[in-house]
């Protein structure tokens, strides 16, 4: 029989205004096993938990029943306390009666006579529970980063700073990311390629850190600290050792019409190319869609002027297997393409670009090697329309955008509009806005730089109808201060548009069951409280796949999940939730029911000897749970038609307990 | 008329800890009132219910079982409440085929989010199985008190 | 048909390639055929028999068979494949310990209809061109086997066996249209209180000798939950209402999606409890929600409380009673 | 708002249109879209605006009701499922369905034909400005 | 290949608007189309009455629809003020359960009616019926050289969910009916801005200002001519608007031009 102490708690006049907790606490004192019942005004403040403490050393207490707020508030406390008297926390159950009672009734008898019977239901499961000891699994001291831009390059820096390996699987063949594409950063105006190469660079000479470019994700198998991963490296029908990138075969080779998707197919690239100069790994690629040899076995120039021999045309797709501990996502975004908002002209105009696409016009790499002219006719724009928000804060029920705010459009814009005077001062630029949201350091300052100094026309307002007449876009717009429709004459017109995670990012999550929200971001483990942690144990994440959010703070997320993966691969042994299930092999049928329900693969099944009638022995096929695998759901308690595999701390016999209890009136 | 005591049900509603239990904790902060003939009993996950659970309590006099998880798609383990809605939709149609009155069970997919849903739901079933009186079919005498 | 099954047992025996051989032989009375191992030509020779009183389901004693090591020698007629099948896809027996001999079928006889008929004092049967001659105390009687056809067989599923080694006799065909559904569309047409009444007429008279457990192909647990006090609802007899009710609809939900309806529980029921309309139950549900799915036809088939699809119909959505 | 003496216009607009004005983000696409700008006292964001304000007096007294072509660009594009072009149809029917507020009078028509004018054209505006 | 369709052809085709009408039934005939107008249609009130509580003003819609569903065929429709309305009709009794309900109880019908037929426009039925490689190659006349802007208006494309006609800001279905008749198509930007509508009535000064900068818009990119489905469109076009050296007129004229039975 157990020795259960019962602990009232009032939480000041929470539960005590409706509850009579000294009723309380006198109707549990008479229940069986029950041999200390008090009432506390704060059962969670250090006094309180002294109390408790006190009456467990005094009174040899082993099992401790507290009435008070949902065990999701303080379950964890009191168990901790209990552990800190040397008794097995497991042996502590929390009857909820303030969410559940003393918070939703009025009556005082009724909440009271309620209080009385959760008591009973966590004092009858006290009766059944076994002190559960947390098992431990190993952990491997290797980390994945899935994505190689700023997020997933400053992630795997931070993990190999810290002396643990790190895999990056980007599928493009160079890291980099949409960083890489830009030209200026705000607030600060530096130059994006000067801040991010460095850091390539770095990637590619750490000798923690192995790139698995033109590659991508394949399959995930295990959990936290045990994680098995396929990566599929895809042909690029080049060797990555042997290549030096000396980058001639991408000058020579013959197919030159290959859209530049680097520079968002504003000029055009070789079938055999590197996407940019600093590029990493500086390998070439041969996009075997566009390629002669490829396509019809005749051309082979390029193999022919590789000094090297890196070509490879009969180059296969490996699959590499590898094993981590931890796995970050860092897939990153892609813009909107604004194709449903054809009403801003931006399949039927030329002249109507998304930032992005400015970005490359503007970028002194890019197809104009800096100048900005317009994509139609390649001359100055005098007049540049930039409408904010296009594709993002549309109603939920408005399939052509999305319901969010993408949150780095204000300041890119206002950067673009600043540079755009700093270079031409000849060219008016309108910026039409609904909101402008600027929160962040320095970056109102930012903002009103661009009206103050730099004269940008900001109107409050929005576009309705861009429509190219004559090589000039007529925008209708609606300047909502001063009450008018506008009617401007432009020479280019720049759509913000929404950013969107990228589309390998569903799959992913699929593979890492990581939950994802309705617009595809990942999810956080906790809003505010765990923010770069996947709820699935050992998954974390960094940059936009979690949400919209600008370099610096991509960067900060990436460190911040940096931190917890090195956390995790500081451990040895992990520490297991004890509430698993347990088969119990002498009633087990080997069916493999239970494995069928499982969603972690948890169980596996074994031929075991057992001592049969009349001294002989005989083979039973037996389930065994792995207990680090396994996260205690009780799928497979039910699926068991023998009740061999029962849930240690949901026992059948603990809630059929706490049934019989709150039943019996 | 007869003095008859006012008939109070006994309610047993299983909530599972991530969502429906959550979301009864919004109801009682919310302080979203309703009636305490429903005892809530805490699973990891819907899944984790059991059909003796059930007929148990109906043994034990309770007159109405609520079983209430994560939305569909939204469980915590992935897909415990798929399993769960397919063993409660054959456990109740069984139910219902030994002539045992399928309103005395309910199954409901309640989020952490959705205070207001639960404290609604269970008025409502409070309100059904107390409009169909004393559970009588799945009762056990030496039960009753 | 025993004589060639006879020849066959001898066969095997002799060659090696089984060591045992599961069939039926004669029990009490006459028309009571119960499974027994025979371990030798002798002993087949002398016990060995098949007639149409073999009604047994021969599947599950192969669990136990199975421990007993060696190879045996098993005759299946068709319905008895599915258990098979699906003992097999539970991992309870084990496939190359087993020689699988189908064998046709054209139903079996319920001794119960002969009995029904006025038929007492039976002291043997025979079938002869398509007549049972049944011989009583009181002298011979010659009857049709279609009259006293057991009532499974009369809704047979299946002509066709989905596993064998060999097959004595014609291959048949699943049997598309059976009606073995009509008696639980009959039940859910009825009101709740109907059902109510017809539930409680049949289940009051359970005594819980557990026959129908014992004789389940589905049934194998090491230990029966309602055997085993550790359990919380071990019972040894049903008390009451609540009881009766409790372990039928236990078995049966623990027999959902694997239960064959091979039809044992009813023929063993010595109350005449119509067992097998709950398991059916199970399985038109299974059909109606989750698609058609026959337990024991695909060994490797996800049973259907193995699986689930995201747009499966609610508990609230499904059927209900008619008012 | 609720207390507006207005509030049961408000809420016989709201209704009849069925429109969700507080969905608005004021972000002003209906009226930059709107072809009939010119002609308008209030302007498409406008009505969305009055209304959840509860100034239906001075909608119902404007002759901008009269001025809306029913094109559903503002409805089209409005990115927040607002749908003005509703809002101002509901205030024009509170109008015309008061006895002998008719916009369009029968009398009137013979002056407004030609002999081109398509049947189509009368009907629509007796729809829209009569009942 | 002979497809049969009930056929709604509204009261401005019996009038001023009949050689929309008549050209199509001609074309219709070549392409194997067989257009049965519906017994017994009323006017569909020209507008969609887009107030929730407006019932009595749908109900000559939906009897059309009934009758459509009745006779167990798509129910096509020719002008563009007519479709509109039909459609968005079509989609309340599908979608909107009140709206549905009280429909029905005013009608009585044996069998209620909830947006059970399908509803064409006779250009839907070219592209995805007969389409628009059949209807090139019935050709006789090619109509080559012509340079011909599409004018949509608002009404074939707006509400774009309900409609579901063709993107509501660059459509393409008009284009490929111009080039399946030979001719070269004109994009213009103001194609899909209205002409001025039914406000032609009390303010011709605006139906005036609308027509011009939609025929300016099509002049400007070359069209010699312009093509519409919506004889409200084409007045307000022609007699408002009225530019030199642009023509307008109905879609169908066309069509029945070039395959020669104009």
């Amino acid at each position: 029989m157990q020795r259960i102490g019962v602990f009232i708690c009032h939480c000041g006049t929470n539960i005590a205004a409706t509850v009579d907790v000294k009723a309380v606490a006198e109707a549990l004192s008479h229940e069986p096993g029950v041999v200390f019942s008090t009432d506390y005004q704060y059962m969670c403040s250090e006094s309180g938990q002294t109390l408790m403490r006190e009456a467990i050393r005094e009174h040899k207490l082993t099992g401790v029943v507290v009435c008070s707020c949902s065990p999701r508030m303080h379950e964890a406390t009191f168990r901790k306390a209990a552990e800190k008297e040397g008794l097995n926390p497991y042996m502590v159950e929390i009857a909820n009666i303030r969410e559940q009672v003393s918070w939703i009734h009025k009556d005082m008898a009724e909440a009271t006579e309620k209080a009385v019977i959760l008591g009973r239901a966590a004092i009858a499961k006290v009766h059944l529970n076994k002190p559960l000891k947390a098992g431990e699994s190993p952990v491997t001291k290797r980390a994945l980063v899935i994505g190689g831009g700023i997020a997933g390059i400053q992630t795997a820096l931070d993990i190999a700073e810290a002396g643990f390996e790190v895999d990056i699987v980007e599928k493009q063949p160079t890291i980099g990311g949409k960083m890489a594409q830009i030209d200026k950063t705000f607030p600060t105006l530096d130059c994006a390629a000067c801040i991010l190469t460095p850091k390539m660079v770095d990637v590619a000479q750490n000798e923690k850190i192995k790139i698995f470019s033109y590659s991508e994700v394949e399959s995930v198998k295990g959990f936290v600290g045990n994680f098995k991963v396929e990566i599929r490296k895809k042909a690029r029908y080049v060797d990555e050792d042997k290549c030096t990138g000396c980058g001639l075969c991408t000058e020579k080779c013959p197919q030159k019409k290959v859209p530049n998707e680097f520079n968002m197919g504003f000029d055009t690239r070789r079938a055999v190319y590197i996407p940019f100069a600093q590029a990493v790994p500086k390998v070439a690629t041969i996009d075997a869609n566009n390629c002669t040899m490829m396509k019809t076995g005749k051309c082979g120039l390029c193999a022919k002027l590789c000094t090297a021999g890196a070509i490879d045309y009969k180059q296969q797709d490996q699959i590499v297997e590898r094993e981590y501990g931890a796995i970050v996502a860092a897939t990153g975004f892609n813009p909107l393409k604004p194709d449903k908002f054809n009403e801003l002209g931006y399949s039927t105009c030329q002249d109507v670009v998304t930032s992005l696409e400015l970005e490359r016009l503007m970028n002194a790499a890019g197809p104009t090697a800096g100048t900005l002219l317009r994509p139609s006719d390649k001359t100055h724009p005098h007049t540049i329309v930039f409408v904010q928000c296009v594709g993002s804060r549309c109603d939920v029920e408005n399939e052509r955008g999305k319901s969010y705010c993408s949150k780095i459009c204000c300041m890119y814009t206002a950067k673009h509009a600043m540079l755009i005077r700093e270079k031409y001062p000849d060219t008016d630029v309108y910026v039409f806005y609904i909101d402008v949201r600027t929160p962040g350091k320095n970056f109102d300052e930012f903002y009103r730089r661009a009206v103050e100094q730099y004269g940008v026309h900001y109107i409050k307002g929005q576009v309705g109808k861009v429509v190219e007449e004559n090589g000039t876009l007529k925008v209708q717009a609606s300047d909502l201060l001063s009450g008018e429709q506008l009617h401007i004459d432009a020479d280019l017109v720049v759509l913000a548009t929404a950013v969107e995670p990228d589309k390998s990012a569903r799959s992913i999550a699929t593979m890492l069951t990581a939950s994802m929200d309705t617009n595809d971001f990942f999810t956080e483990a906790h809003a505010k409280l765990r923010p770069v942690e996947s709820p699935t144990a050992g998954i974390f994440l960094s940059g936009v796949c979690q949400g919209p959010k600008d370099i610096p703070e991509t960067v900060s997320q990436a460190s911040a999940a940096a931190a917890k993966v090195i956390g995790l691969l500081a451990k040895d042994k992990l520490t297991c939730n004890p509430c698993v299930a347990n088969s119990n092999e002498m009633l087990c049928n080997g069916c493999s029911s239970c494995e069928k329900v499982c969603p972690y693969g948890a169980i596996t099944y074994s031929d075991k000897e057992f001592r049969g009638p009349n001294r002989t022995t005989l083979i039973r096929r037996v389930a065994t749970v792995n207990e680090a695998v396994c996260q205690g759901c009780g799928a497979c308690t039910v699926a068991c038609p023998s009740g061999a595999m029962d849930l240690k701390g949901f026992s059948n016999r603990q809630i059929m307990a706490e049934v019989d209890a709150i039943c019996k009136m | 008329m007869q003095d008859v005591k006012e008939f109070r049900p006994t309610i047993v509603a299983f909530c599972c800890n991530w969502c429906s239990y959550a979301g009864a904790d919004l109801a009682g902060s919310s302080r979203l009132v309703y009636p305490a003939d429903v005892k809530i009993i805490r699973v990891p996950c819907s899944c984790r219910v059991n059909p003796l659970f059930i007929l148990r309590a109906f043994q034990r006099g309770a007159d109405g079982v609520i079983m209430a998880g994560c939305h569909p798609g939204d469980c915590h383990y992935t897909s415990g409440n798929y399993f769960a809605r397919r063993r409660m939709t054959l456990l109740f149609s069984m139910l219902d085929y030994l002539g045992i009155e399928r309103e005395r069970t309910r199954v409901e997919w309640i989020s952490a989010a959705e205070g207001a849903k639960f404290a609604k739901t269970m008025n409502e079933f409070v309100a059904t199985v107390t409009a169909l009186g004393e559970n009588k079919r799945l009762e056990d005498l030496r039960c009753k008190k | 048909m025993q004589e060639m099954m006879k020849n066959r047992a001898y066969a095997l025996l002799e060659n090696g390639t089984v060591d045992r051989v599961l069939g039926w032989t004669r029990g009490e009375f006459a028309y009571d055929m119960t499974p027994a191992v025979f371990r030798n030509a002798d002993e087949v020779k002398n016990g060995f028999v098949y007639n149409d009183f073999c009604a047994a389901n021969l599947s599950k004693y192969l669990v136990k068979e199975c421990r007993a090591g060696g190879k045996i020698l098993v005759f299946l007629k068709p319905c008895d494949t599915y258990s098979f099948n699906q003992l097999l896809a539970e991992h309870r027996i084990k496939r190359d310990m087993i020689y699988v001999v189908g064998i046709e079928c054209f139903g079996k006889a319920d001794v119960e209809k002969i009995k029904e008929m006025g038929i007492e004092g039976i002291t043997g049967i025979t079938a002869k061109d398509g007549i049972y001659t049944v011989s009583t105390i009181y002298g011979d009687k010659a009857i049709k086997p279609a009259d006293v056809m057991a009532e499974r067989c009369l809704a047979c599923k299946s002509k066709k066996h989905v596993v064998y080694d060999e097959l004595i006799g014609n291959e048949g065909e699943v049997v598309e249209d059976c009606n073995r559904f009509d008696m639980v569309a009959k039940l859910e047409a009825m009101t709740p209180d109907e059902r109510y009444e017809f539930w409680r007429g049949e289940l009051s008279r359970c005594i819980r000798c557990n026959a129908c457990r014992n004789i389940c192909p589905a049934c194998t647990c090491e230990q029966c939950i309602f055997d085993n006090p550790n359990s919380g609802v071990s019972q040894k007899a049903a008390v009451n209402s609540f009881e009766e009710n409790m372990f039928h609809i236990i078995r049966a939900f623990h027999v959902a999606g694997r239960c064959t309806d091979c039809g044992e529980c009813s023929r063993v029921c010595p109350q005449n409890i119509p067992l097998h309309l709950l398991n059916r139950k199970f399985i038109k549900d299974v059909n109606t929600f989750y698609g058609d799915y026959q337990a024991g036809e695909d060994p490797t088939a996800k049973p259907p409380l193995g699986k689930y699809e995201k747009n499966d119909i609610e508990p609230g959505e499904a059927g209900g009673a008619k008012e | 708002m609720s207390h507006n003496k207005n509030a049961a216009a408000v809420e016989q607009i709201l209704r009849s249109s069925g429109v969700d004005v507080r969905k608005c983000m004021r972000c002003g696409k209906c009226t930059a879209t709107c072809p009939a700008f010119d002609e308008m006292e209030y302007h498409p964001h406008q009505f969305v605006y009055m209304v959840e304000k509860g100034q239906i007096d001075k909608l119902t007294a404007s002759p901008s009701i009269w001025r809306c072509l029913s094109c559903f660009a503002c409805m089209e594009r409005c990115p927040r499922q607002v749908e003005p072009a509703k809002l101002i149809e509901a205030v024009r029917l509170s109008v015309i369905r008061e006895k002998g507020a008719n916009h369009l009078k029968p009398e009137d028509i013979p002056a407004m034909l030609d002999e081109d004018l398509p049947q189509q054209a009368i009907a629509s505006a007796f729809r829209k400005y009569s009942k | 290949m002979h497809m049969k369709f009930s056929y709604y052809p509204g009261c401005t085709l019996k009038t001023k608007a009949k050689d929309l009408d008549a050209y199509a039934r001609a074309s219709a005939v070549a392409l194997g189309v067989d257009l049965c107008e519906l017994p017994e249609w009323q006017c569909c009130g020209a507008v969609y009455p887009m107030a929730k509580d407006e019932i009595a003003t749908k109900l000559s819609a939906v009897r059309a629809l009934m009758n459509a569903r009745d006779l167990g065929t798509d129910l096509v429709t020719l002008c563009s003020a007519c479709h509109n309305v039909i459609k968005q009709v079509n989609n309340d009794m599908k979608t909107d359960a009140d709206i549905a309900l009280r429909v029905n109880n005013y009608i009585k019908p044996e069998t209620p009616y909830a947006g059970e037929t399908n509803v064409l426009h006779f250009l839907e039925v070219l592209r995805d019926r007969v389409g628009f490689d059949e209807l090139k190659k019935k050709v006789v006349n090619p109509l080559t050289g012509r340079k011909i802007g599409a004018y949509y208006g608002c009404l074939l494309l707006r509400p774009s969910k309900v409609m579901a006609m063709d993107d509501p800001e660059n459509p393409t279905i008009i284009e490929d009916f111009i080039r399946a008749i030979g001719a070269e198509p004109v994009v213009y930007g103001m194609r899909n801005e209205c002409c001025g509508g039914y406000v032609t009535l009390e303010n011709k000064d605006e139906a005036k200002k609308r027509s011009n900068i939609v025929l300016e818009s099509a002049k400007v990119k070359g069209a010699d001519t312009v093509v519409t489905a919506c004889p409200l469109c084409l007045y307000n076009l022609k007699k408002n608007g009225g530019c030199e050296g642009v023509d307008v007129v109905y879609f169908t004229e066309l069509l029945a031009e070039a395959l020669g039975v104009k």
